[in-house]
């Protein structure tokens, strides 16, 4: 890596604020989509209680779930819910502008290949919560 | 290749598996784990749990479900950390971020080999 | 010192060509390419069309060269075209090589396509963009020649000569307001044409003519100078370019009744495809004429921006115009609101090239040692009294290479250069500007100055001239040129002064024109772009001959001096 | 008649003078064909000859005229007043890069990584001219045709908050003229590029924002081609780890 350029005199040399991401919309949506990360890591963390608690028996179970049911982690989740919701949707539209598909010698428009991934995502939520409630 | 060697790309390709499995699965299980079960929609009792986690199958796929995103989040959450100006703290920055993906991936292992 | 062997000013795409070529000769040279934009902002980005060379079994040079030097009205150095048609393969191939992304056949090979005035599909294109991409292959490529020095955005204010030879030049550094001294054994001028003497042109802002005026002060004779180029089709109001590809492609020119008014012109019959040298295929000088005469019989429309006919498109469909003219439907959406796909394109004459310029050899060589020139700013002479579209972006392909190679042969051969007189000439061009500009205090501002230059040239150097009118024209010119003495800069300061450029720039306008009105008032003959409606005939017995201007502190002295004839005598010039 | 007019807020910076730039309101004609650069050109022709910045085609293809407009990176040749009405209209330099004077910014640095990505034809073997063209078929074209479109207009950098926390960054524009080379079939110099591109400073860095694209005038689509770099990088990575010796030479 080289060295940053050294600042030349007479140039005036802007600042970036950390708040800078509040300047424009499209700032602002970046940064939600990238703290989505942090809700979908919380619930993932908490799912993996989940299922330590499970191991402990069905004392520790129940108890665990009740606290889930408790307003401040509903709220949580609805709120996780929806930030998870929009990393699907930018994930799945910003993978098919990167990844080219092709069918012989013409590219496949990245909105159809977007298109096929909202596709495969709904019928795999689906297939999922089918799964859940057939076993329940 | 001549190419100076970076870990760039290892932590990249992780974070980008992640992304794909947070993208997937993530959504449905949120719902079933984080509001329709605790709030009754959907019983999912204690028994059933076991039996479900039991199986070796389903114990790859919490264990995909689970660690993957953690690169995903540690990844993203290390640029929001040098987006919010700590750009001097890069390099403890990318370590405690990695590193606890590291960990969880670690801890997720020990949970579900004990059950 | 700033110390170089070959210092090419300009770096447009002759420049690039010609430092390249430079590069290549030999090894020991240092190059230097100096320009008062950023390469990639130079004039040739906004060539649309293509570029001409014989690329298939059905072309022939003979048949390049005989459209081009009947396209110029027999006007053109016969000598000059027979190389030029003989270098342009392996130049056009050459950028192919660097990366050029013309447009393709499924076999692979280049495209080609038809183009006013030519007799065969020969204009190799990259969509309508051509120039973009040529110029930006060109650029990138010289990225790779790390003894190619470049110093952007510096502006060339003076020639330095010692002893009757060219040494460098002095130039101003935009960035910090400096005037220094770049010494170099051989000076390449490509700073392309002056359309901006013209209050309305498809010429960007840049284009004013300084490499010619720099040479013009030195001494060395403009050729050919009256003849300007009018494009048929520009956008009425900003005179944005249309490009000819456009009609190539096989788009219609039609008046106000909806009518192909070009068949009244003797360029009939009218076809569905276009046919080579018919109708909307053929050459500008005549098309422009066509649009004035449709004009004057009251059969345009007229609007904001004065009288226009209409281009249209739309026959050609969404995925012709999509796939060759992309840019076309970009420009005419962006800047007056039209999807020529839907409708069709309002377009007007508009001043577009400079068929004269700096005098010089086969080689690019002008009459002072040590001084060469290509691209439009040069007059080799091939494109004579009108040139054929496509034929621009070759000849600085072709004579930017050349001048290249034989620049840098003149600077191994020439001993090294002794500064310390030239230190002195650039301080003395430095007091210069000083006195001229950053510490006079006259009344007289540079806008209007150049607003009257530009009003005059429209009204006396246009489409139709006549005597009393070009004189009328030059009497302004030399008036204005007194009140520029008296011109007053706001801006004082050293950085990035924009208004001394301005003023610079003002100052090369007004040479060109005046080296324009006073050329064009001396041929008394119809000839391509020069029409003069008190000579409608041309007039071999006395003008079958290039004019040359040289600078006078009274304006310009016009001379004469032969063309060259080889293989194609002069003949009637009927389409 | 009054005449309509409209309000631009330029900003000014007077290298020797001025510590901070800062904002000169100028009151215009306004005419619905006139965009932001023909506002600057009348403010410099009749009102104050001092005010500085870069322009030229007025066509949208040298991009010379690159600033922000209401904070968004514009051509100003394409920019028109009637867009952005009633006005007041902000007129500022190109965000992240160092400001030479008033509007006119330094793009020395881009100038410099342009040339680190090689943007130029690498060949083992250089065919001689008089065997003709290398053949390419359009589809051959099609497929980096589009990253071939950039004119440089640093209009990418500009939105470019990556670019603007950390200068080395390669960025937007470099990164797709390098890739443009990588795809294009004359071309057999990605083992010297695409290190390059793929260095830390090179497409890691991209957290992909998005705006590159957004803004871009041409339609490359910059963030496309940074995404696909990494992954051909991530390829390359995990390759040279599970073929330490072989894979791509």
């Amino acid at each position: 890596m080289s060295a940053p350029p050294a600042p030349r005199p007479g140039l005036y040399y802007p600042k970036m604020p950390a708040t800078w991401w509040l300047r424009r919309p499209a700032y602002l949506r970046f940064m939600l989509r990238e703290v989505s990360s942090v809700f979908i890591a919380i619930f993932l963390a908490v799912l993996m209680v989940q299922v330590y608690r499970a191991g402990q028996g069905p004392e520790a179970y129940a108890a665990f779930l009740e606290r889930l049911a408790s307003p401040g982690w509903i709220a949580f989740h609805a709120v996780a819910l929806g930030f998870a919701l929009y990393h699907s949707v930018t994930w799945l539209k910003l993978t098919a502008v990167v990844q080219v598909v092709r069918l012989g010698e013409h590219q496949v428009p990245p909105r159809l290949v977007a298109a096929g991934a909202f596709a495969f995502w709904g019928i795999l939520s689906l297939a999922i919560l089918f799964a859940v409630l057939l076993r329940s | 290749m001549s190419t100076r060697k970076t870990s760039e790309p290892f932590w990249w390709g992780l974070f980008s598996v992640g992304g794909v499995v947070a993208a997937f699965l993530v959504p449905v299980h949120l719902f079933i784990h984080g509001l329709a079960v605790p709030l009754g929609w959907i019983a999912f009792p204690h028994a059933r749990m076991l039996a479900l986690v039991g199986q070796p199958l389903v114990k790859v796929y919490l264990f995909v479900l689970i660690a993957l995103p953690l690169y995903h989040w540690a990844h993203r959450f290390r640029f929001v950390l040098e987006d919010l100006g700590l750009h001097a703290l890069r390099a403890p920055i990318a370590v405690g971020c990695y590193g606890s993906a590291v960990a969880g991936t670690v801890g997720t292992l020990w949970v579900l080999l004990r059950l | 010192m700033l110390q170089h062997d070959v210092l090419v000013i300009g770096g447009g795409g002759a420049g690039l060509r010609a430092a390249i070529a430079a590069a290549e000769e030999s090894d020991r040279l240092s190059i230097g390419v100096l320009s008062k934009v950023y390469p990639m902002r130079s004039h040739t980005v906004s060539a649309e069309g293509g570029t001409a060379a014989v690329m298939r079994e059905n072309d022939h040079l003979d048949f390049h060269a005989k459209d081009t030097i009947f396209g110029g009205d027999f006007l053109s150095d016969q000598d000059a075209v027979e190389v030029f048609v003989r270098e342009a393969p392996a130049e056009v191939i050459q950028l192919e090589h660097w990366g050029c992304p013309w447009s393709r056949d499924p076999d692979g090979r280049v495209s080609v396509r038809p183009f006013g005035g030519m007799t065969v599909n020969r204009t190799l294109y990259a969509a309508d963009k051509t120039g973009f991409h040529m110029l930006h292959a060109l650029f990138q490529t010289s990225l790779k020649y790390e003894k190619i020095v470049r110093y952007d955005e510096w502006f060339a204010t003076s020639l330095l000569v010692e002893d009757g030879k060219v040494c460098g030049v002095a130039a101003l550094n935009l960035h910090d307001g400096q005037v220094s001294p770049v010494t170099a054994k051989a000076v390449i001028i490509c700073t392309g044409g002056g359309g901006r003497v013209y209050p309305f042109t498809t010429n960007a802002a840049i284009k004013t003519g300084d490499g010619m005026a720099l040479a013009y002060r030195a001494g060395v004779p403009l050729k050919d100078m009256e003849f300007v180029q009018y494009h048929p089709t520009g956008l009425p109001g900003t005179g944005i370019l249309i490009t000819e590809a456009s009609r190539s492609e096989g788009g219609h020119l039609k008046n106000k009744d909806g009518y192909r008014y070009l068949q009244d012109y003797g360029l009939g019959p009218p076809t569905d495809k276009p046919v080579h040298r018919k109708m909307e295929l053929g050459p500008r000088d005549i098309l422009s004429r066509c649009h004035i005469q449709e004009y004057q019989k009251g059969r345009t429309f007229d609007g904001p921006y004065g009288h226009y006919v209409h281009l249209d498109l739309r026959h050609l469909g969404e995925k012709v115009i999509d796939k060759q003219l992309p840019f076309v439907r970009e420009l005419t959406r962006n800047y007056v609101g039209i999807d020529p796909v839907h409708e069709p394109i309002p377009v007007r004459p508009v001043v577009h090239y400079m068929m004269g310029g700096i005098s010089t050899d086969l080689d690019g060589a002008t009459v002072l040692p040590g001084l060469y020139a290509a691209g439009e700013t040069a007059c080799v002479s091939i494109n004579g009294a009108n040139r054929l579209g496509s034929n621009s972006l070759t000849e600085l392909l072709v004579f930017g290479a050349r001048a290249g190679r034989a620049a840098a042969r003149d600077a191994l051969g020439r001993p090294p250069i002794r500064s310390n007189p030239l230190a002195q000439l650039a301080a003395d061009e430095r007091r210069r500007l000083n006195e001229r500009f950053l510490r006079a205090d006259g009344r007289e501002r540079i806008a209007e100055i150049r607003e009257e230059m530009q009003k005059a040239m429209e009204k006396g150097l246009g489409i139709y001239r006549d005597r009393a009118t070009m004189q009328e024209t030059c009497k302004t010119l030399r008036h204005l040129r007194e009140r520029f003495a008296h011109v007053g800069l706001m801006d004082r300061d050293a950085v990035f002064n924009t208004e001394l450029i301005a003023a610079l720039e003002l100052e090369s306008l007004l040479h060109v024109a005046e080296t324009i009105a006073h050329s064009a008032l001396a041929r008394e003959e119809s000839r391509g772009a020069h029409t003069r409606t008190d000579f409608p005939k041309r007039d071999d017995t006395r003008f079958l001959k290039h004019s040359l201007a040289t600078h006078t502190p009274d304006g310009p002295r016009i001379d004469y001096s032969p063309v060259t004839i080889t293989r194609w005598p002069p003949e009637e010039r009927k389409y | 008649m009054a005449e309509e007019t409209i309000t631009l807020e330029v900003t000014r910076y007077r290298p020797r003078e001025d510590r901070e730039p800062r904002a000169q309101a100028f009151t215009v004609p306004y005419r619905k064909d006139w965009v932001v650069l023909d506002a600057l050109n009348h403010i410099k022709d009749r009102v104050d000859g001092t005010l500085t910045y870069r322009w030229s085609c007025r066509m949208g293809v040298c991009g010379s005229c690159g600033m922000m407009v209401n904070g968004v990176p514009k051509l100003t040749c394409a920019a028109f007043l009637r867009d952005y009405l009633p006005g007041p209209i902000r007129v500022e330099p190109l965000a992240y890069f160092p400001v030479i004077r008033d509007l006119v910014v330094d793009i020395e640095d881009f100038m410099g990584k342009l040339r680190r990505v090689m943007p130029w034809i690498i060949r083992r073997t250089e065919q001689p001219l008089t065997a003709g063209e290398y053949r390419q078929t359009p589809a051959q074209l099609e497929a980096y045709k589009q990253f071939s479109m950039c004119i440089n207009c640093m209009l990418c950098y500009a939105a470019c908050p990556v670019y603007g926390l950390s200068p080395l960054f390669i960025g937007p524009a470099a990164i797709a003229l390098g890739y443009r080379y990588n795809l294009d079939s004359r071309d057999e110099g990605y083992h010297l590029r695409q290190p390059i591109l793929a260095e830390a400073v090179g497409v890691w860095q991209c957290t992909f924002v998005g705006e590159c694209s957004a803004v871009c005038p041409k339609g490359v689509d910059p963030a496309a081609a940074i995404q696909r770099s990494k992954v051909a990088g991530a390829k390359d990575w995990f390759l040279s780890i599970l073929l330490p010796r072989g894979g791509r030479s």
